[in-house]
């Protein structure tokens, strides 16, 4: 089953290949259905899903996988190496509440990035077999539960990305691909180093031998006394900690990491804005919680104000810079960059309800963000610019647009009735219920005005008063007296086309249902977030120190 | 027979030797500094070998630790040499070392 | 896994490095001759293993392969334009080198097969050297194994440098 | 099984939503753009919240009436060091609630009513009944929620469907401003709402009312007294930004940039007032420092806007000025304790403000669009009915007796002067003071809006010709389709005439509403009202933390004490059902506390009643007789007295200048540290990035000029090397090094050789 949801767009990848590069259509129609099958089977395995399963870690004494579901689980790579002992990589993947939330994101993600990748002519061969690509390592991440295959996925998730960026971006694209290879790169060099420490220092409890299982990992009683990061070397696990914390930091991105993001985004085709900002970032603050935290709680909840205090940096410092922004889409993107904050700040909380708002948060960002990166590319494919203040008064004459953009945005700034606020809104009450966080919560409470701030400013400064002076389009009036705008060389439709509602509306669906009743999603976390936070707590370390 | 199934020294000792000589053959016939280059990645190898082999059939470890340094040596060597070939071929326009020969007079 | 098999491997391996060798010096074609050096890498690196420098083996494949050949593979995409269509490397000397390279190959495995017969060591090495290189490293050669990275970064360096000559130049002015 | 009330109020909730969304999507394939199902469906939901109305207040007339229905709305399962954990939603219906329902459905009512005829023609008439209906849909959760969490979001909503109302005429710049203006400044309240919200929810992992009150009546709440004082006062922060209160203010008067339907429905009869509906309803948990800050703030809000009423021009902003100092009213009512009377005031504040606007939009709307006082005049023969309701109300407002507004200022007065009593005067008189104050200036501005805008003779004629667009304030009406006839007719009234029934009958109705018989059979007295004694003061669950004022209020108080039942788990009812049985005139009037600091409150205060009377009544004689003196009589002249005291003129007429303070501090700041961290981020941050690969080209570069020198050097030397040699052997200088190999190898085989030839020997 997860085999399949992640393979998928692989093989369709695959017939691409066969498929000359000149059948453009039949390429998209390809990816496209493989999209939707993956969205099938997500959502398969949604109804499979038995949200009273907690997963995280292997219940002492228990079944080795943890209350996981849907484990597949084959010896994938041993290899005997003498004086080290066997080598043992397993094909191991399985799901809990946390990755089967980040699982529907991808699958739905997916196919809005198909539908968003209709208007690429470029090469278009090329880009979908990279999409596919990127999908299927995407979704591999999230499902995979032994360390090494994580790390696989985790670095072919990058190729694609710098190609898709670096071929298919915009003006400046080298540069930036260049820059995000480079720090995803710096980041998983280290990750890598603390991969293989930690193989060394865990053992299956069933094996004997070391092992790369993230469940086996998870139980502090699986490492062996002694060992380079095993209990009691305090200093070794204090930085394996914080090496794989800035490694997954950098995706996030976490403030002072963070620069690679508008710079890719800006550069990006749309399409791959919107993949990168619904899911990619999650995939930092996802590795936090499903390997960082819980391999070294302790350091953990050493560091829960530092945390803390960069989740309130990020956001904070994100509304402010998307504040002066004149780039639409470099606002959106650092409006991103301030609510990973938010997912920040509710991991240093380190309870549930901070835990689940952090999660539910990665959740609404990636529709909501997909949904604001969709607009910022309707507005730019229709004016060739992307300068607020090269419009004004758009809402009179696209009014859908600018409905539409009015719910994301008011999504974005956290409206309640819309899924954003909720999930801000678990994320300060559980930052502030915490006392280490209690404190950051109340300044990072600013970040609720300054986001109004910025997003109102240009949603006033684009789509309301008039026309400004240099705008980018014409007003012309028509016989019956009414008056209509035009793009230069902008042919299609003016207002919305039904592919663009196709892509967008399911989203504000799904964002203004979650918003209102939010348990579809949040049931499926709260037995593992619960479990999570018990893990984390002290109490748990004290059984092995 | 015995001569053959029992490897012994001579046979790498042969195997260098014809490497060696092929390298010397590259680096003297070609014209392109790229192949000349890769002469002399032979010559190193085959002198790899004779180090190896002396210190395996002697039990000292001071072939294979020389063996170590030739490679480190070749790599740096690769590296500054290519850098030079690419330089010519910005200033000659040619990687053809035979047309490179304004050092004469 | 007797003598003979053992052999036979040798002798695969040995052929392989001597024909992808020539194959390498003969073929007027650089590309080929990188691809050809590949194998006689391998090849080579495979004989290490016989000499029980399993270590050496490894190195020689990730420096030469990964590393050496790709650079000669760039020097070769770089300095050849791909849309020229032939990339030829003509000769010189081929008749004076024809003659050396026999009369090298010659005399050598003559003195090799002739002074007398080589007596192997009482103690020969063994399965892996690698912890042994370690101790080696850090004891012994610490000098060399220092001098050897120093040699590395100003080759690096000068190389960055070299290849972006009029880079730097303009920047002089 | 859920009580029918309940169910029924949950149709009342959802029908504007209803509304909203078929408005939405539909009003441009329906008839008249569906006005008429904005119409119907409120409608409907009047008549069930009279129902409602009827069934609480008539049927059962009890003070501590309440039913109340939650479900559990996010389940957070087991949470570790909490237990299982559920987020609950609710509704409750008690006296307040059923109240305010019906208040609210009417008044929305009124106003969609009116609205068809004074939108008409608008080309979003359609979107502006949505609109309508998700502001009555936000405004009803607000009063029904029966937790924190659900308050707070509908709090949002109905911040959101004021800013889309504020800018309804979205193409003006000034109406898009005022909106965003006024969501920002409600945003910066809803901050520290929330910051309250989560000191309780930290406390008690609960957002619900009953169990946060009953927590803290318990002493469950962990933290410190000074944590308490500063949760109320965060939750009234919300207040401060909804209700307009002083610092947030701004936004209030820049929102009449909204059609004056929307000014009468929103920004003066029910959202403003939710911000004092939520503090009655956390009233219990406000500690005494609490109530005193609460106290100051309204009394210096309901003083200053006052002030600012008197200059203004524009008959929009004075109104709105007006309805910010009758805010600060009822929250200085709160603050001084006098509960019920704050919530009597917000009641029929509602009535006669939501008169008193879509009068002046009666007015606006006859006058095509003219808004300034300055060049009205002489309208009472064209529009008698106007006329008539809006002097009725305006009457109220200044709390002539016989009014609505009578009862309930006075009794707030009235709480203020046993306030200062108790609280031991000092710097305390200042309430009572500021609050007779503004009473005397409330008179005195709407005498002379009366006066300027119904009275002498027309002057539309001194309009000065330019004055049609640029005055701040003008009524986007103007910008649509009305505006072509709009301004030709100045200099003539033959354009001013009596506005259509559709118009008429909500001004009549809510001036009906605005006298005293609707509320209590004793003029003087709203205190034997039925509202004041449904809705008595809840007995705080706060612990007394100043022990000496309690010993100091047991002389007083103890007595009260003593009278209090053994029943103290509802004192209310208890109090009640005293109050029933003694008569409204008996002494000890009103509930009976455990606390005795209120206990000494509710005694003063009916103290202090008839003083209260005496004091206001002279206040408003003497407002209304300035204002006749000044425009009626002419005695003075208001000119010459400006001139005289310019500076305080200017200072009042610039409206304290706040909106430039907050300019050139937070907004010009907020931008200055944008800027900077954007360029700090571009160039600093980004910077070090780069600069990592600079460095190394840098580094690159020094070592290739040392390459320079001596590599280059050794070049040169072979060169000069080759060249000499090349002079000695020339004949073999072919220049190709490959050549010398070649030779180098010729000699090395011959040595070879040689060696071997030895080795035969």
């Amino acid at each position: 089953m997860l085999s399949l949801i992640v393979f998928l767009p692989i093989i369709a990848g695959l017939i691409i290949l066969a498929v000359p590069a000149s059948q453009k259509q039949i390429i998209r129609i390809v990816s496209l259905l493989a999209a939707v099958a993956q969205g099938v089977v997500a959502v398969l395995i949604w109804r499979q899903y038995d949200p009273t399963m907690a997963g995280i870690v292997a219940a002492p004494g228990g079944s080795p996988v943890g209350s996981f579901q849907l484990i597949e689980r084959l010896p994938w790579i041993s290899l005997d190496l003498g004086s080290f002992g066997p080598l043992t990589i397993e094909y191991f993947l399985g799901v809990d509440g946390i990755s089967i939330t980040m699982v529907l994101l991808t699958a739905l993600i997916s196919i809005i990035g198909v539908l968003s990748s209709w208007t690429i002519q470029k090469q278009v061969k090329g880009y979908f077999i990279l999409f596919n690509l990127l999908s299927t390592a995407m979704m591999g991440c999230f499902v995979a539960l032994d360390f090494f295959l994580f790390y696989v996925f985790w670095e072919l998730m990058l190729l694609p990305m710098y190609f898709l960026i670096g071929i298919w971006g915009g003006p400046n694209r080298e540069y930036a691909a260049i820059k995000f290879f480079l720090y995803t790169l710096f980041g998983s060099v280290f990750m890598l180093l603390v991969m293989i420490g930690l193989y060394f220092s865990v053992i299956d409890p069933l094996t004997g031998n070391h092992t790369f299982s993230l469940v086996a990992m998870a139980s502090q009683e699986n490492y062996v006394p002694g060992s380079i990061l095993g209990p009691g070397s305090a200093m070794w696990r204090t930085i394996a900690f914080v090496v794989l914390f800035v490694g997954f930091a950098i995706k996030v991105p976490m403030f002072p990491f963070h620069t690679w993001l508008p710079d890719a985004h800006v550069e990006a085709p749309t399409p791959i804005s919107v993949i990168l900002a619904g899911v990619l970032l999650k995939l930092g603050t996802y590795g936090m919680m499903r390997i960082n935290f819980p391999l070294f709680p302790e350091v953990f909840q050493a560091g829960l104000y530092t945390i803390g205090v960069f989740g309130a940096i990020n956001i904070i410092y994100g509304a402010f810079c998307a504040l002066a922004q004149q780039d639409l889409k470099k606002m959106v993107a650092y409006s991103s960059i301030s609510h990973m904050g938010y997912v920040l700040l509710g991991l240093a909380a380190g309870n549930s309800e901070g835990m689940l708002g952090a999660l539910y948060q990665m959740f609404n960002h990636g529709t909501i963000t997909a949904m604001l990166f969709l607009l910022v590319g309707v507005i730019y494919d229709r004016a060739h610019t992307r300068a607020i203040d090269k419009f004004g008064g758009l809402a009179s004459y696209m009014p859908v647009y600018a409905a539409v953009v009015a719910i994301a945005w008011f999504a974005s700034l956290g409206l309640p009735g819309l899924s954003g606020f909720i999930s801000e809104a678990f994320v300060f009450v559980g930052a502030f219920s915490a006392p280490t966080t209690r404190p950051i919560a109340m300044v990072s409470v600013l970040g609720i005005v300054f986001g109004a701030a910025y997003l109102l400013w240009s949603l006033q400064r684009m789509f309301l008063g008039k026309r400004k002076p240099d705008a980018v389009y014409d007003i012309e009036t028509d016989a019956h007296g009414h008056e209509h705008i035009h793009f230069h060389d902008w042919t299609g439709k003016l207002d919305l086309d039904a592919r663009e509602l196709t892509m967008l509306v399911p989203l504000a669906i799904i964002i203004i249902a979650l918003g209102i009743y939010p348990m579809p999603v949040m049931g499926l976390l709260t037995a593992s977030i619960n479990k999570l936070v018990t893990v984390l707590a002290p109490v748990a370390m004290s059984a092995v120190n | 027979m015995e001569m053959f199934t029992a490897i012994g020294l001579n046979h790498f000792l042969t195997i260098s030797a014809i490497l060696f000589s092929l390298g010397m053959y590259a680096v003297m016939t070609r014209k392109n500094a790229i192949v000349i280059l890769m002469g002399v990645e032979l010559i190193m190898n085959a002198a790899n070998i004779n180090f190896l082999t002396f210190s395996k059939y002697n039990g000292g470890m001071e072939g294979v630790m020389i063996s170590l340094f030739v490679i480190v040596l070749a790599a740096a060597e690769a590296a500054v040499a290519l850098a030079i070939v690419i330089n010519i071929f910005k200033t000659f326009k040619t990687v053809d070392v035979s047309s490179v020969d304004t050092m004469k007079e | 896994m007797n003598q003979l098999t053992l052999s036979i491997i040798f002798y695969l391996f040995a052929a392989v490095t001597v024909v992808s060798a020539a194959f390498v010096v003969f073929s007027k074609n650089v590309i080929y001759s990188a691809f050809a050096l590949l194998f006689t890498l391998f090849g080579v690196a495979a004989l290490y293993v016989f000499l029980s420098a399993d270590f050496i083996a490894i190195t020689q494949l990730v420096v030469y392969v990964g590393g050496i050949l790709v650079l000669l593979l760039f020097g070769v995409m770089f300095t050849n334009t791909i849309m020229q269509t032939d990339i030829k490397t003509d000769v010189m000397h081929v008749v004076p080198g024809t003659i050396l390279l026999i009369l090298m190959i010659a005399g050598m495995l003559y003195t090799f097969y002739t002074t007398g017969d080589w007596m192997p060591g009482e103690a020969q090495l063994q399965g892996s050297v690698v912890q042994r290189i370690g101790i080696e490293t850090m004891s012994r050669y610490m000098l060399p194994f220092e001098m050897a990275s120093v040699v590395l970064l100003v080759a690096l360096l000068g190389a960055a440098f070299l290849a972006r000559y009029d880079k730097a130049h303009k920047n002089e002015h | 099984m859920m009580h029918s009330l309940i169910q029924l109020s949950i149709i009342v909730l959802l029908l504007p939503l209803l509304s909203f969304v078929v408005l939405i999507f539909f009003n441009r394939r329906l008839p008249r753009m569906g006005d008429f199902v904005g119409v119907g469906l409120l409608g409907t939901a009047f008549a069930i919240s009279c129902s409602i109305f009827w069934t609480v207040i008539v049927q059962h007339y009890d003070p501590a009436f309440r039913v109340a229905w939650d479900f559990t709305w996010l389940d957070f399962g087991n949470v570790p060091g909490v237990g299982p954990l559920v987020v609950k939603m609710g509704i409750v219906i008690d006296n307040l609630t059923a109240i305010m329902l019906a208040m609210v459905t009417l008044i929305s009512l009124l106003v969609h009513l009116y609205s068809t005829g004074y939108m008409a023609g608008d080309k979003n008439y359609g979107r502006f009944f949505a609109y309508l209906g998700i502001f009555t849909f936000s405004m009803l959760g607000i009063v029904l929620s029966d937790n924190l969490f659900s308050i707070y979001m509908f709090w949002e909503l109905v911040g959101l469907s004021s800013y889309l109302l504020i800018g309804f005429y979205f193409e003006k710049d000034s109406a898009a401003d005022a909106q965003k203006k006024a969501f920002l400044t409600n945003r910066v309240g809803d901050i520290g709402m929330w910051l309250g919200i989560l000191i309780l929810y930290s406390q008690f992992h609960t957002f619900g009312y009953q169990e946060i009150f009953q927590n803290i009546a318990a002493g469950k709440f962990t933290l410190s007294n000074g944590w308490l004082t500063a949760a109320g006062i965060l939750l009234f922060f919300g207040c401060v930004g909804k209700s307009a209160q002083f610092p947030l203010h701004v936004w209030l008067p820049d929102a009449m940039e909204g059609p004056t339907p929307v000014s009468a429905l929103i920004h003066a009869a029910t959202m403003v007032a939710a911000g004092v509906y939520f503090v009655g309803r956390i009233f219990v948990i406000l500690t005494p420092d609490a109530l005193h800050y609460i106290a100051f703030i309204g009394a210096v809000t309901a003083f200053m806007s006052a002030t600012i009423a008197i200059t203004q021009h524009d008959i929009k902003r004075v109104l709105a000025y007006s309805t910010v100092s009758q805010l600060g009213y009822m929250v200085m009512g709160l603050g001084v304790g006098a509960y019920s009377a704050a919530l009597f005031h917000l009641l029929t504040h509602a009535f006669f403000k939501a008169c008193l606007f879509l009068g002046s939009g009666a007015i606006i709307h006859a006058m095509h669009h003219e808004q300034d006082m300055r060049w009205m005049g002489g309208l009472r023969k064209n529009m008698p009915w106007t006329f008539a309701t809006f002097s009725i109300a305006t009457l109220a407002l200044a709390g002539l007796p016989l009014t609505s507004g009578f009862m309930s200022k006075d009794a707030i007065l009235a709480g203020a002067l046993a306030f200062a009593n108790v609280e031991g005067g000092g710097i305390f008189y200042l309430i009572p003071v500021l609050g007779f104050g503004s009473a005397m200036m409330t008179a005195f501005y709407m005498g002379r809006q009366v006066w300027l805008v119904f009275f002498g003779e027309s002057r539309t004629h001194l309009k000065p010709a330019d004055e049609h667009h640029d005055e701040h304030g003008h009524d986007a009406h103007a910008s649509h389709g009305h505006d072509d006839h709009g301004h030709d007719e100045h200099g003539a009234h033959h354009g001013v005439h009596e506005v259509g029934w559709v118009m008429r009958a909500p001004l009549v109705i809510l001036a009906t509403l605005s006298t005293f018989f609707v509320f209590s059979t004793d003029p003087l007295d709203g205190a034997k009202g039925w509202f004041m004694h449904l809705v008595p003061t809840p007995s705080t669950v706060v612990k007394s933390a100043e022990a000496p004022k309690a010993a100091a209020l047991a002389v007083t108080g103890g007595r009260l004490l003593a009278e209090a039942s053994t029943d103290t788990a509802h004192p209310a009812v208890v109090a009640g059902h005293a109050e029933a049985v003694h008569g409204a005139a008996a002494e000890g009037h009103g509930p009976v506390f455990t606390d005795p600091r209120q206990a000494e409150l509710a005694h003063e205060a009916h103290a202090n009643h008839y003083t209260a009377i005496y004091l206001s009544s002279g206040m408003l004689v003497l407002g209304i007789g300035l204002a006749l003196i000044v425009y009626a009589f002419k005695m003075i002249d208001p000119a010459r007295t400006a001139e005289a005291i310019r500076p305080l003129y200017l200072y009042s007429f610039n409206k304290w200048y706040w909106d430039e303070i907050y300019d050139a501090t937070l907004i010009k700041g907020s931008m200055l540290l944008s800027r900077s961290l954007a360029w700090f981020d571009s160039n600093v941050v980004d910077g070090i990035v780069n600069g990592v690969g600079t460095v190394y080209r840098k580094i690159a570069f020094a070592n290739g000029s040392f390459d320079k020198y001596v590599v280059d050097g050794l070049v040169n030397f072979t060169a000069f090397f080759v060249q000499t040699s090349g002079a000695v052997m020339r004949k073999i200088q072919t220049g190709k090094v490959q050549t010398y190999l070649v030779m180098v190898m010729v000699a090395v085989l011959g040595y070879f050789a040689v060696y071997l030839i030895q080795l035969m020997k």
